[in-house]
């Protein structure tokens, strides 16, 4: 956390109700005010600043992924009211944003802890709207809690911007009109991943799964099996493990005499850590299957779990959302600003909350106004570019953005502590676009509370 | 079910059961001697396992030079960290005893796990052999929360990668040994080496008191504290002493088994409450069954995670454990080895 | 009419004998003393009146009922109560609550859900107890913790406890222990009042001559496990076995 | 009155106080002011001081009264928040029936547990609980998924069927649990001054529910049942001597505390209908050991109090950041500002749980009695050092 003296955070001044109603009776005499239906909408801001809402894991398993979205956070706030150098708002396509907060208001934040539960999650993100007035709710980062708080964004009808979730669910069965989400999802990695595992691990290659045994783990292994045996592969098995695994010797024990040759980790966080170690130690990464060489893929990778797994990450393929060594003009300026604050560079997670919060603002900008219904048309269907994913699209129809997807490899000779992958191949957005429909739910219509 | 597969599972079980039977056995010692139910004993292991973290950051604690050749993520001159260790004792040296961290960690643990036994003891648990068993639980679970987020304010809450040696990379084809298929029945290296070290630990505690007067004598002690303290043998100072072992053996269980899970700051409480399932199913007080129910539970849970067994009875891999425990507590009331009377209301 | 008939009661603590075919007929509204040596298997035939623990082999049948295998509030709510030699009271609560608790057994049996009824309305149950109490000369200690009472006190509450039971059948395990003198003889005489007035049967075993031969009807004088002698009073006490019992036990 | 005692009627009398008036204590300091930041009296958290009070109420009967401690509460809050949720989704959105049902499918739920955990005692009934509610939980995050819908928890959605509502037809918006058209999250706002005091429906709900609940408990606390529990805890052999069985006891109070666990979950549901399975983890039982023992275990208000804190800690303890810690020393020199922020850093905000565990370890080993047995000892030396006085 950093310790700079000017808090960049507003005091909060301005409380708001959810649904306010004539009062009924009045109580002693003197200096009370009823409040009457002042508010159009919920959390309407009155006065000359706005406060966001930054729901992110400050304790447990992705406490440090949390934490560097808090970073991306602080940044972005800073950017919008003006300060730093602006960072990713010079390269955005949309120059709606004029570096005076968002409407002129300055922009103030409130953090909270989703401990990466969904009802701590829950709780928290009400504390800020109901206690601190948040106007928007973004963060979090696993599935579980973005369904969860982005239902309660809908309930109480403020907009939610979801951090790092990658499961189809998000903004499929769960999706929701107040929801929006950056980041790419499983679907996604199995379209974008198959290809290059084709091309790389040939076209007759029989897969072992195992898979963490939730929602995001479910969506996952889907996505990867049907885009890989669509190409020829064969799932030889896929076997689910608990969620609170630590060792998964006995999991990964009998993938060689199975006869794959392939073992997919559906495993995310410290899941992945572990069961990536454990493939590790029982030689499956030097080992021979079937004539060919064993290979193992991670669906989903991020730079801080491959920090946590060490050596062992090297030459594995996975899918990520981001990566900081990209090139283009929007990744450096966002490498630089946050490189220069923090020290080191930013994680894909940090990516899309910075993004996010990038987003709205610019689609309040563009609406005129904080209404979560004007905010969210403004954002349905936007198209927009330089904000590190190239040409990058709101779909109207489930509130996905669709973009490109980086396939990376664990990287053989780090020449950093930071450089632990590498971008194997950008797949473009139309190698993995999707009807809307495929996985069934409804937006319903955009609540304001 | 193939005969191989099932050796493979017994071989992962073994492997399990030996950290279980590690931490379950300084448990039971902790609540045999002193009668206290340790709640932060799982952090004990965790600190253990941070010890081996600590020992790695030390030996590869670095002096930074600017590398004008190469540049870093900003386009600024790459800073190149060169470990001490290797500026005094030469690259290749330096690298070596990098490479041998974990070993030389179990030197470092064993004084710093006394260490902090003996403190605990005196410093919280004395005061608490009289008070009721909840208390105990509630206080030593208060410490045990308080360690973890010490742990984590320092290291964070990622895992730390700590490799094994490079000497004990790779896997040992234990199938070819014993008439099997190559590549059939595969056993890590570092995992022989934990089941060994673990076999070797759990000996000496029980030679240790078997054999020494001191061990009788805490023997005696954990039967009829009393009547030893009314010989006029200063069994408390003893007692402590066994905290401290019990601490270090937990220690030492942690220090091994970060080659096998990278360490990280939740996997005290992880382990606990399995451990606690271990030493009930054991038997309250009975070290033998510490050990055995320790084996037999980290067996069971590898069979149970099987895919022909999954696929049998779902999720019986999340909940073999408690299920066994349910079973053995209603047939056996006292545990599989426990002593009559102990711990019931 | 007899009360409590044991036939042929043998029971084993490993190499020891504890009680060897011990035959015993408690009759009906009498007052049985048992006494014997110390490790005569006194507090052991007591202990396989109750349930606590089971003997190897024998019958023990109260009014034609067998009080074998049956759970220890069974057979309590048989009618056989017990008062402990080492005071067992619930220590956390007060004396009335010690002994309102026996009562409301007595009324409602081994389980009632009564958790709506204040205890205070349960007047006729504290009434019950208080008198008992009263009886005991512990009227003025009703509201103090059981815990703080004095050792003698608690053998008072343990007798009150068994006393408003209004059993069948009690057994006092060395009711006087740790009694001074005048409660000694104030407790023979509540028991003689209450054995006259209920015409209740009681087991007793005793240490103190002075309280056997003031309350007992009949004496059953135990051994090494076996009853050696069993009569009215006043042929115990000149009785030879007996005297060599107590002095044989001795060397 | 109402069956009570003087002193327990003033007793509910005061806890009535409490809840009616918490909107407006909880809220002692005025907007905007520094210390607004430690201001509680918002209705999300006021509704988990009283759903949590209930909790731990229960739990207290179990472990306050018969000394039974059980690892495995939070099951049948879970068991009770799944059955809510089904009942909003399948029933109806009034909140009446997903309430009652939630608290009897918890009844259900610890009949079965209750049975065969109570065959062993002390640490061995604990491990047992402990058993269950960690096999709930495993099978509910995972196998279980289509009935509790996973880790992502169970919610309403547009196209449930809600037989006694009518279905949603897909477009619009989830209805909110209401209660007979009150909608729960509907409040009204009051401002004094610079003070602003919110009056949530569902809060007042969830209070009423509370106040019956404690009523109850009083009830139980004063009966006969009530005091053969107390016996249980002091010395069970006896009890069975006196011709009372004490499982059938136990197994009641066990009963009755996991209804009082479903209600909770069944009342959380109905504030914000999502059931998440980490409610039933094995910590969310120790939550609720914590809360009791914090407050002061067999006390009537301890479990109330220890609940309240505990939440407290967890909402309001947890956001203070350093930004705050700056702005509170901001009047100090600024070296002495650094240092006091770099001292008290490590105990807020995201170290709020080294504060908790720190808390937990100075009651256990100072105050044995909770915070309710370290008040009234205090309040009795004070008033008998008066006396003496006299």
């Amino acid at each position: 956390m950093s310790s700079n003296k000017k808090p960049l955070h507003t005091p909060l001044t301005r409380r708001s109700m959810l649904k306010a109603s004539a009062a009924t009776a009045a109580i002693g005499s003197a200096p009370i005010i009823f409040s009457s239906k002042a508010y159009a909408y919920a959390n309407e801001p009155k006065g000359s600043d706005v406060v966001l809402g930054f729901n992110v894991p400050q304790t447990g398993a992705y406490a440090d992924e949390g934490a560097d979205e808090l970073r991306a956070y602080e940044l972005a706030v800073e950017h919008l009211n003006g300060g730093g150098d602006g960072g990713m708002m010079s390269t955005f396509s949309s120059k709606a944003l004029k570096g005076n907060g968002i409407l002129g208001r300055k922009v103030g934040y409130v953090t909270g802890d989703t401990q990466t539960k969904p009802d701590a999650a829950r709780a928290s993100a009400k504390s800020m709207i109901e206690k601190d007035g948040a106007i928007m709710i973004t963060g979090g980062s696993s599935s579980g809690v973005a369904v969860a708080v982005q239902g309660l964004c809908q309930e109480v009808g403020v907009i939610f911007m979801a951090g790092l979730t990658h499961s189809n669910d998000t903004t499929g069965k769960d999706k929701k009109a107040n929801g929006f989400r950056h980041f790419f999802n499983s679907y996604m990695s199995g379209a974008a991943l198959a290809p290059i595992l084709g091309e790389n691990y040939g076209t007759d290659r029989r897969a072992y799964h195992l898979t963490a045994d939730y929602n995001w783990g479910y969506t996952t292994e889907e996505a990867v099996r049907t885009s890989t045996e669509a190409m020829g592969w064969e799932t030889v098995a896929a076997v689910k493990t608990p969620l609170t695994q630590t060792d998964f010797s006995s999991y990964v024990a009998p993938v060689q005499a199975s006869g794959a040759d392939v073992l997919v980790l559906n495993h995310y966080g410290a899941n992945m850590v572990n069961s990536l170690t454990s493939a590790v130690q029982f030689g499956l990464r030097n080992a021979q299957a079937n004539g060919k060489n064993f290979e193992i893929v991670v669906p989903l990778y991020s730079r801080l779990m491959a920090k946590g797994a060490g050596e062992n990450v090297k030459g594995i393929f996975g899918s990520t959302n981001w990566h900081w060594s990209l090139q283009d003009e929007g990744s450096q300026a966002f490498v630089k600003s946050f490189g220069e604050k923090y020290g080191f560079p930013p994680s894909q997670a940090a990516h899309t909350c910075y993004v996010q919060t990038l987003l709205y603002a610019d689609a309040c900008e563009r609406a005129g106004t904080h209404n979560p219904c004007g905010v969210a048309e403004a954002l349905e269907g936007f198209e927009f570019d330089g904000l590190g994913n190239g040409k990058t699209l709101y779909r109207a129809e489930d509130h996905q953005c669709f973009k490109d997807v980086l396939v990376v490899k664990g990287k053989e000779n780090p020449t950093s502590e930071f450089d632990l992958l590498e971008i194997v191949e950008v797949t473009p957005a139309s190698k993995v676009t999707y009807d809307a429909k495929i996985f069934g739910g409804e937006l319903g219509t955009c609540n304001a509370g | 079910m193939e005969l191989s597969a099932f050796l493979l599972q017994v071989l992962n079980g073994l492997d399990k059961g030996s950290a279980y039977a590690l931490i379950a056995l300084g448990l039971t010692l902790i609540f045999g001697t002193l009668g206290v139910v340790n709640f932060a004993h799982g952090a004990l292991f965790m600190i253990g396992a941070f010890c081996a973290v600590t020992l790695q950051k030390i030996l590869t604690h670095s002096f930074i030079t600017l590398d004008e050749t190469k540049t870093d993520f900003l386009g600024k001159p790459l800073k190149v960290k060169t470990p001490y260790v290797e500026e005094w004792f030469g690259q290749v040296a330096g690298q070596a005893i990098i490479d041998w961290a974990v070993p030389l960690a179990i030197l470092f643990a064993i004084p710093v796990m006394l260490l902090i036994g003996f403190a605990m003891e005196r410093g919280l648990i004395k005061h608490f052999y009289k008070r009721p068993h909840a208390d105990q639980i509630l206080v030593t679970f208060g410490l045990a929360i308080v360690l973890q987020e010490i742990i984590k304010a320092y290291f964070g809450a990622n895992q730390i990668p700590v490799p094994a040696p490079e000497a004990f990379i790779g896997s040992l084809d234990f199938g070819t040994l014993i008439g099997f298929d190559p590549g059939v029945i595969i056993y890590p290296y570092w995992r022989v080496v934990y089941f060994i070290f673990a076999m070797i630990i759990i000996a000496a505690v029980f030679a240790f008191l078997q054999f020494t007067t001191f061990g009788m004598v805490v023997r005696a002690g954990m039967a009829d504290r009393e009547t030893v303290g009314l010989l006029g043998i200063d069994i408390d100072k003893r007692f402590t002493i066994m905290f401290g072992i019990a601490a270090a053996v937990a220690g030492l269980a942690g220090v091994m088994y970060t080659p096998i899970n990278p360490p990280n700051y939740h996997m005290g409480m992880d382990f606990l409450v399995i451990s606690f399932v271990v030493v009930v199913v054991g038997g309250m007080g009975s070290l033998g069954g510490a050990v055995l129910a320790g084996f037999i539970l980290g067996i069971l849970e590898s069979f149970a995670s099987m895919r022909e067994v999954i696929e049998f009875i779902p999720g019986i891999n999340q909940v073999v454990i408690y299920l066994a425990a349910i079973v053995i507590l209603l047939a056996r009331p006292r545990g599989l080895l426990g002593r009559k009377g102990v711990m019931e209301s | 009419m007899s009360a409590l008939e044991v036939r042929g009661v043998n029971k084993r603590f490993g190499g020891l004998q504890a009680l060897n075919d011990v035959n015993l007929t408690v009759d009906e509204g009498r007052i049985h003393a048992i006494i014997g040596p110390n490790g005569a298997g006194k507090s052991t035939l007591l202990n396989c009146f109750v349930g606590r623990l089971t003997p190897d082999s024998g019958t023990v049948m109260f009014h034609g009922k067998s009080l074998l295998g049956i759970q220890p509030h069974q057979i309590n709510q048989a009618g056989v109560s017990r008062v402990f030699q080492t005071p067992e009271i619930f220590s956390d609560l007060t004396v009335l609550e010690n002994v309102m608790i026996p009562a409301l057994a007595h009324r409602d049996g081994i389980f009632e859900f009564n958790a709506f009824k204040p205890l205070r309305r349960e007047t006729e149950i504290r009434q019950r107890a208080i008198d008992v109490l009263e009886d005991l000369g512990m009227e003025d200690k009703t509201d103090m913790i059981a815990a703080s009472m004095s050792r003698g006190d608690k053998r008072r509450l343990e007798m009150a406890m068994g006393l408003v039971q209004e059993p069948k059948l009690l057994l006092l395990d060395e009711p006087t222990a740790g009694m001074s003198r005048a409660d000694t003889n104030n407790t023979i005489d509540v028991l003689r009042h209450i054995g006259d007035s209920r015409g209740l049967t009681m087991i007793i075993i005793e240490h103190d001559m002075h309280v056997v031969f003031s309350l007992a009807d009949r004496i059953s004088v135990l051994a090494q496990g076996t009853v050696i002698v069993e009569d009215a009073p006043e042929h115990i006490k000149g009785n030879v076995k007996v005297q060599e019992a107590y002095l044989g036990g001795a060397h | 009155m109402l069956g009570l005692s003087r002193n327990d009627f003033l007793l509910l009398l005061f806890v009535l106080v409490l809840v009616a008036a918490a909107p407006i204590f909880l809220n002692p300091f005025p907007e905007g002011s520094e210390f607004a930041q430690f201001n509680a009296g918002y209705p999300d958290l006021m509704q988990r001081f009283v759903i949590f009070g209930i909790f731990a109420i229960g739990f207290n009967i179990l472990f306050g009264l018969t000394g039974y401690l059980s690892f495995g509460h939070a099951a049948f809050l879970g068991a009770g928040s799944y059955a809510g949720v089904w009942m909003l989704k399948l029933l109806t959105i009034n909140v009446i029936p997903a309430i009652v049902v939630s608290t009897i499918v918890a009844g259900i739920f610890s009949v079965i547990i209750g049975y065969i955990s109570l065959r062993r005692s002390g640490i061995y009934f604990s491990i047992l609980t402990l058993a269950f509610a960690q096999m709930s939980f495993a099978l509910a995050a995972s196998v279980l998924t289509p009935i509790t819908g996973g880790e992502t928890g169970l919610q309403t959605a547009l196209h449930d069927p809600r037989i006694l509502d009518g279905a949603s037809d897909g477009a619009g918006n989830i209805p909110a649990p209401s209660l007979f058209g009150l909608e729960m999250k509907q409040s009204w706002q009051v401002n004094v001054g610079d003070w602003l005091w919110t009056f949530n429906v569902g809060y007042y709900l969830s209070a009423f529910v509370l106040l019956i609940a404690f009523y109850i408990a009083i009830r139980i606390f004063r009966s006969p049942f009530g005091m053969m529990l107390k016996a249980v805890k002091s010395n069970n052999q006896r009890l069975s001597y006196t011709g009372i069985s004490p499982r059938p006891y136990t197994l009641a109070a066990f009963v009755i505390s996991g209804m009082y666990a479903g209600l909770a979950g069944g009342l959380m549901v109905a504030m914000d209908p999502l059931a998440g399975a980490e409610r039933m983890q094995w910590t969310a039982s120790g939550e609720v050991v914590l809360m009791t023992i914090l407050g002061g275990v067999g006390t009537l208000v301890g479990p109330v109090l220890g609940a309240g804190l505990i939440k407290y800690f967890e909402n309001i303890f947890s956001k203070i950041n350093d930004n705050l810690l700056h702005q509170w020393f901001a009047f100090m020199p600024d070296g002495i500002e650094d240092f006091m922020v770099t001292i008290i850093h490590p105990f807020v905000g995201k170290g709020w749980h080294l504060t908790l565990g720190l808390m937990f370890m100075l009651v256990v080993v100072f105050l044995p009695g909770g915070l309710v047995g370290g008040l009234s000892g205090l309040y009795r030396r004070v008033f008998q050092r008066r006396s003496k006085a006299q």
